[in-house]
């Protein structure tokens, strides 16, 4: 039955993630925004913290299940209300919290128990883009070839996040180039590995407290069961649509990501407009109102859409039905969306807008990342058109 | 619990909306429009379906099945999908029904609502709006003032829903700056109803302009009586139901423009294949998907009883901007032939500027 | 030298233009809107009038030009100033003007004297559109072929206006279906020729004061000489670009409706803010205005560019500069924004927005035709990627 | 007469700035940027062109060339083009100069003139912007009080430029409402140059902020004298300069992208040849234009000495949102590499912002 009143356990779920970030991540946040590269210690805290609730074990997953076929608490919809808080906080310390990687994610939804055991605990980053693969994610040229108990990897890895903090790495590689993407795999290669090196970090628009590395892999020798997932290159991309399906998944962050920003900039406007005895009416004709109430209004309205669509994705994924296009709609809308509020939060804020003195004019950077990585928002309404069009990729390119 | 999926129940309302409107509704919303009437059977078709008596205590002489914000949001999407006019004028009686079931005094429901369980046909209407520039229904100039045992009521009203027809009027006024209903019967000397209006869209429905002179009525006839009503709760369902109207709308819009952007043929390759036009269709999909559930989550306010003052603000503003765009962008990727009313999507277009524009013409 | 000072004659050309309009088309725009397909007979007064500035005979054409390099009064200027008053009058009705249609302006571009001499004087619709081809003109079905001295057409053409009152129909048809774009010729037809018939008149969103139509073409004859252009298909499709680059001069035009249909809503929405004591200020901040101030300088900036753009894509045709993407950057600007401004009027003025008794929801139909005919929004914007990208229409389709 | 094209002197001088900016600026803006600093010999090279002493009168040293909106326009795009910053502190001179030539007393002309006529490096500056919410140029909260045979000023300036290197300030303050523009020194104990602002854009440009804490100067020292100045034909000037700015930077962003989508392969192809980026790359090419006219039509109508308060407001609130608008789409064409700063446009992302909520930072 539709009800989208926010349950108890969430909203305490919120309140208290909301103090964490504001208590440990506001305060350092334009501190880690100058000081890029730098490590924030301060997140240290985080490390025992299963804060991105990712399972540590194949089965711990499945703890969730009602069993009785009812909506279930998920850990995908508090994972993105806890990002949304977090991000309220700081996308860029958010994004730097240990062992929280995205190929922490990779590593839970598809390791062996064995893998599990070995690399659980470790920080994993993820290594997909290449200079020349952007959203072309099967156009990859980083290769693997097994030779004995070995597999060789040899490639330019950039745009990885948290190259520098990270203690392994799961790298997208092609085993077949002539496969195409259902030769695409991926590996786990640890720090440290010999033809394995960081070749230098980023400076950024936004995220700065965020270290994103280019790793280049020169004859990098790994054990062979370091690969995730099967080694048999299939004839259909039924595999690559498997390793593409993890994003159904962190699609939604990445749009909570992008929903706590603006609502951070939000918040920071709607502050400033009572200070000055700008009340906000949720009652009279928005048309009679000043341009600041008015202006304030819709973008509230946006951000509710963006994460109730963010929601809805998530809820779907808690309760195991296919969420891909709803997993693209989220981003969509979001990562646009909060670029556009923080943006014109920046100009309504006038001075306040444009001075470091604030962190308004940092929100705007931040959140520009949202509609770019884990697939821009071009990438995102081409899915979604292919779907509800019922389009191949052939069709609509 | 939270939860974005429809219940067996709500599956079976919103299908069987979807039915009458796939019968009766859509084939003919064009010349329903152009002729600028809905035909007699089709609203009892839809009055068939109980909805009303359903809300109405038994105690009235109704079902006393409760009243659902959220499934009446299902089926007013529905509704509007096949047209915006048949979804105001077939949930008018609930439009009048329900202020008078939440806020009328014990003594107004004994009157009214058995007429309203009984006779499906029962007409009864609401008039809110007023035709000036910068109206706002929470500044009204329409007034009520007390005289002795009796309010008098002068003012002017516009888009009031099948005012001809209706025996009972709710007529929205302030009395000393506060807002107030007052129930007004259509005999009343001091209530014309003028000439039928021409609107931009909704034009299957009949709206009327009502003028009040100096119209006076019993003091009892006050809803709610010498306390008032809480008339920014009326606001709430019916801004509710707006945002619901208006994703039905866009919906319509929406899958009409995707289904030709299928099948048009352009340059060699359905015109779905450039990007121009498949990324419209896709923000159409996801926007008609916001509305919707910023409407639910609006109407699940309502439904637990919660104050739903800003929950329902956001969704009508919301609903009013997208339903323009995206209604707009329908007519957009028929081209030439968008422009042609032999389409829908032009009317959609009309209907849809409509959702920001309007309030208080059904309720959730 | 740059200067983009509105000159005297051109002020006095828009002031009794709109003198005009406010006299003569304003009064009866309603009517019309409600009397779809009734030949406005106020009109009959334009019947001798030069209105469009076309040239009635090839070498008039020559007589504005000061022939010593310097900007001249251009007809294009003067004719886009006339279009934006008229259609601050009524749109429908200016597409009405008796011998003013797209067919006079083809047949001024292109006709020989001898065939200016016979349809000089005829009021001339233009028939492109085919029910199979919309933006994609290149790929017409309807045939001419040479018959002795006759070339018998056939074919069905749609969208065509004044459709109804015109005297003849410049048609495009192909000679060659093999031949591609080359193939494509354009003839006068004229109404009561055998064979050549009015099917039905289209209902439409707006401008419904001007006739659109559907005729059909069923072994229709016509002479010879009544070909427009060379009969010869060449290899290349120099022709085919010669024939749309009538469309060079047009597109401004249609911009200029655009922005006159804007103005009017624009004015009316000042008005009602004016009675309502709401002032219009230039130099505060915009940020500290009320929503409907904020929102209606925004409205009216939009409005000052697209002018501008249509401004300086006619002056470049006075001058004989190639403006080919200048007239589709003026079109596509003036469609979009001309529809949004029309539609965001409507939303301001409340109740007064969607009622019939004002004119602005009829504004706000009117104008989405803008961003349609003479090619969509999306088919600008392709003209002028291209253009600016240097891209073939196959590298971007 | 209308004329949309450059004269051949106004060609000579737009190539004579394109020339200087990308011979010292368009590879050097990033690493200017990231430093914070402007090498004096590149504002050496701009001042070398004379536009300053072209426009003070012979009588007080200078060319006596008259001074050009039209052509201050364009050159300040072409500035812009290469880095907004430069644009900035190339120009501060005239921002100094202009007012005091336009709206000065004889003694104040006389005073002032001949230093900038003579020398090139002289620094004078503009404290125009105050530091808080609601900031209205025309509701300044600076102070001038007549004290006497003095003005006492008191009042926080941010985003003066150059202050800490200016020998001479224009403020910007209201006295009992009416703002006026008082010339003060550096050397005057009442003036404090705070810390280095930093922001999110300008990075190449040293802002800071100013107090003024009981600033006394003698009367004489009000721009204009008793009667003081035309404050809003001050913010005319400036507004179009911000204007010629916005498309400046918004064309550079343009450009690159432009260039980007045509040798950026993905999926076999440029990704230019999808309609999703060419059709932004459209867009912004016939937004900057539309931006570079609203600008040309405002000096024009300052060149004609004509009014130009609406011209000047309606081209600069269009470049605030049009400059944030193609700046971000610049980000965008470029995807993640857009995001890295060895690309130019997150610069101009960061830049393109100032536009709408920045004031008196140029004049034309």
């Amino acid at each position: 039955m539709i009800n989208l009143e926010t349950p108890e356990y969430l909203a305490n779920l919120r309140s208290s993630m909301n103090n964490l970030a504001k208590g440990v991540l506001r305060p350092v946040a334009r501190k880690y925004d100058e000081a890029e590269h730098e490590y924030p210690k301060e997140l240290d805290l985080f490390r025992g913290m299963q804060i991105m609730g990712r399972p540590k074990k194949k089965k711990e997953g499945a703890a969730n299940d009602s069993g009785n076929g009812k909506p279930k608490k998920g850990i995908n919809l508090s994972t993105v209300a806890t990002i949304e808080e977090m991000c309220w906080g700081d996308a860029g310390l958010l994004l730097s919290i240990p062992n929280a990687g995205l190929g922490n994610a990779a590593i839970a939804a598809v390791a062996t128990d064995e893998q599990l055991e070995r690399f659980g605990g470790k920080w994993a980053a993820m290594a997909i883009t290449e200079p020349g693969s952007g959203s072309d994610s099967g156009s990859i040229t980083t290769t693997a070839v097994l030779d004995g108990d070995e597999w060789v990897l040899n490639g330019e890895k950039i745009f990885v996040t948290c190259a520098d903090r990270c203690d392994a790495v799961v790298v997208w590689a092609t085993v077949d180039r002539k496969a195409g993407k259902s030769g695409i795999k991926s590996f786990i290669v640890e720090k440290g590995t010999p033809g394995f090196r960081l070749e230098h970090l980023e400076h950024k628009l936004g995220i700065r407290a965020s270290d994103t590395g280019t790793f280049v892999l020169d004859n990098c020798r790994i054990p062979k069961n370091n690969i995730l997932g099967s080694a048999e290159v299939k004839q259909d991309t039924e595999g690559f649509k498997g390793v593409m399906k993890t994003f159904d998944n962190t699609r939604p962050m990445v749009a909570s990501m992008a929903t706590g920003i603006a609502r951070a900039a939000l918040d920071f406007l709607r502050e400033k407009m009572e200070e000055s005895g700008i009340p906000l009416d949720y009652e009279k004709n928005p048309e009679n109102a000043s341009a600041l109430q008015k202006e304030f209004h819709m973008m509230e309205a946006q951000l509710e859409a963006m994460r109730l669509l963010v929601w809805r994705a998530a809820w779907m994924a808690d309760n195991e039905e296919f969420n891909n296009v709803e997993a693209s709609m989220a981003k969509a809308k979001a990562g646009r969306c909060g670029t556009l509020i923080t943006q014109k939060c920046c100009e309504l804020l006038g001075p306040l807008g444009f001075s470091r003195k604030e962190l308004a004019e940092k929100w705007m950077r931040d959140s520009k990342i949202m509609d770019i990585f884990e697939g821009t928002g071009q990438i995102q309404h081409l899915i979604i058109a292919r779907n509800v069009l019922e389009m191949s990729s052939k069709e609509l390119k | 619990m939270i939860c974005f999926s429809l219940s067996e129940e709500q599956t079976v309302m919103k299908e069987t909306a979807a039915k009458l409107i796939q019968n009766c509704i859509r084939d003919n919303a064009h010349e329903m429009d152009e002729k600028g009437h809905i035909p007699a059977e089709y609203l009892t078709k839809f009055y068939e379906l109980g909805t009303v008596p359903s809300m109405i205590p038994e105690e009235y002489g109704g079902y006393g099945m409760g009243h659902s914000p959220v499934m009446n949001s299902i089926i007013l999407e529905e509704l509007a999908f096949g047209d915006m006019g048949f979804a105001i004028a077939s949930t008018l009686p609930a439009l009048f029904v329900l202020p008078v079931l939440e806020m009328g005094t014990d003594q107004q429901k004994e009157r009214l609502l058995p007429l309203f369980a009984q006779n499906p046909q029962e007409c009864g209407t609401l008039g809110l709006n007023e035709p000036r520039f910068r109206y706002d229904p929470m500044e009204l100039q329409s007034s009520a003032v007390r005289k002795n045992g009796s309010y008098v009521l002068n003012g002017e009203k516009c888009f009031v829903p099948m005012a001809q027809s209706a025996k009972h009027f709710l007529i929205a006024a302030a009395e000393e700056g506060k807002n107030g209903l007052y129930i007004v019967d259509r005999e009343n000397p001091g209530l014309s109803v003028d000439e039928r209006e021409k609107n931009l869209g909704l034009g299957t429905l009949e709206n009327y302009r009502v003028r009040l002179e100096n119209c006076e009525i019993p003091a009892e006839d006050k809803l709610g009586g010498e306390a008032g009503c809480d008339f920014g709760r009326l606001l709430q369902y019916t801004r509710t139901a707006l945002a619901a109207i208006g994703t039905g709308v866009a919906r319509a819009s929406y899958e009409y423009a995707r289904n030709y952007a299928r099948e048009r043929i352009q340059f060699g390759e359905p015109i779905a294949s450039r990007q121009s036009i498949s990324f419209m269709i896709a923000e159409m999909a996801y926007e008609v998907d916001a509305m919707r559930l910023m409407t639910w989550k609006s109407a699940s306010a309502l439904e637990a009883g919660k104050d739903a003052k800003r929950d329902s603000y956001l969704a009508k503003i919301y609903a009013g901007e997208m339903a323009m765009k995206i209604t707009d962008y329908g007519v957009q990727v028929l081209g030439g032939h968008g422009y042609i009313r032999e389409h829908p999507v032009e009317r959609y277009y009309r209907n849809g500027r409509g959702i920001a524009i309007l309030e208080g013409m059904a309720a959730v």
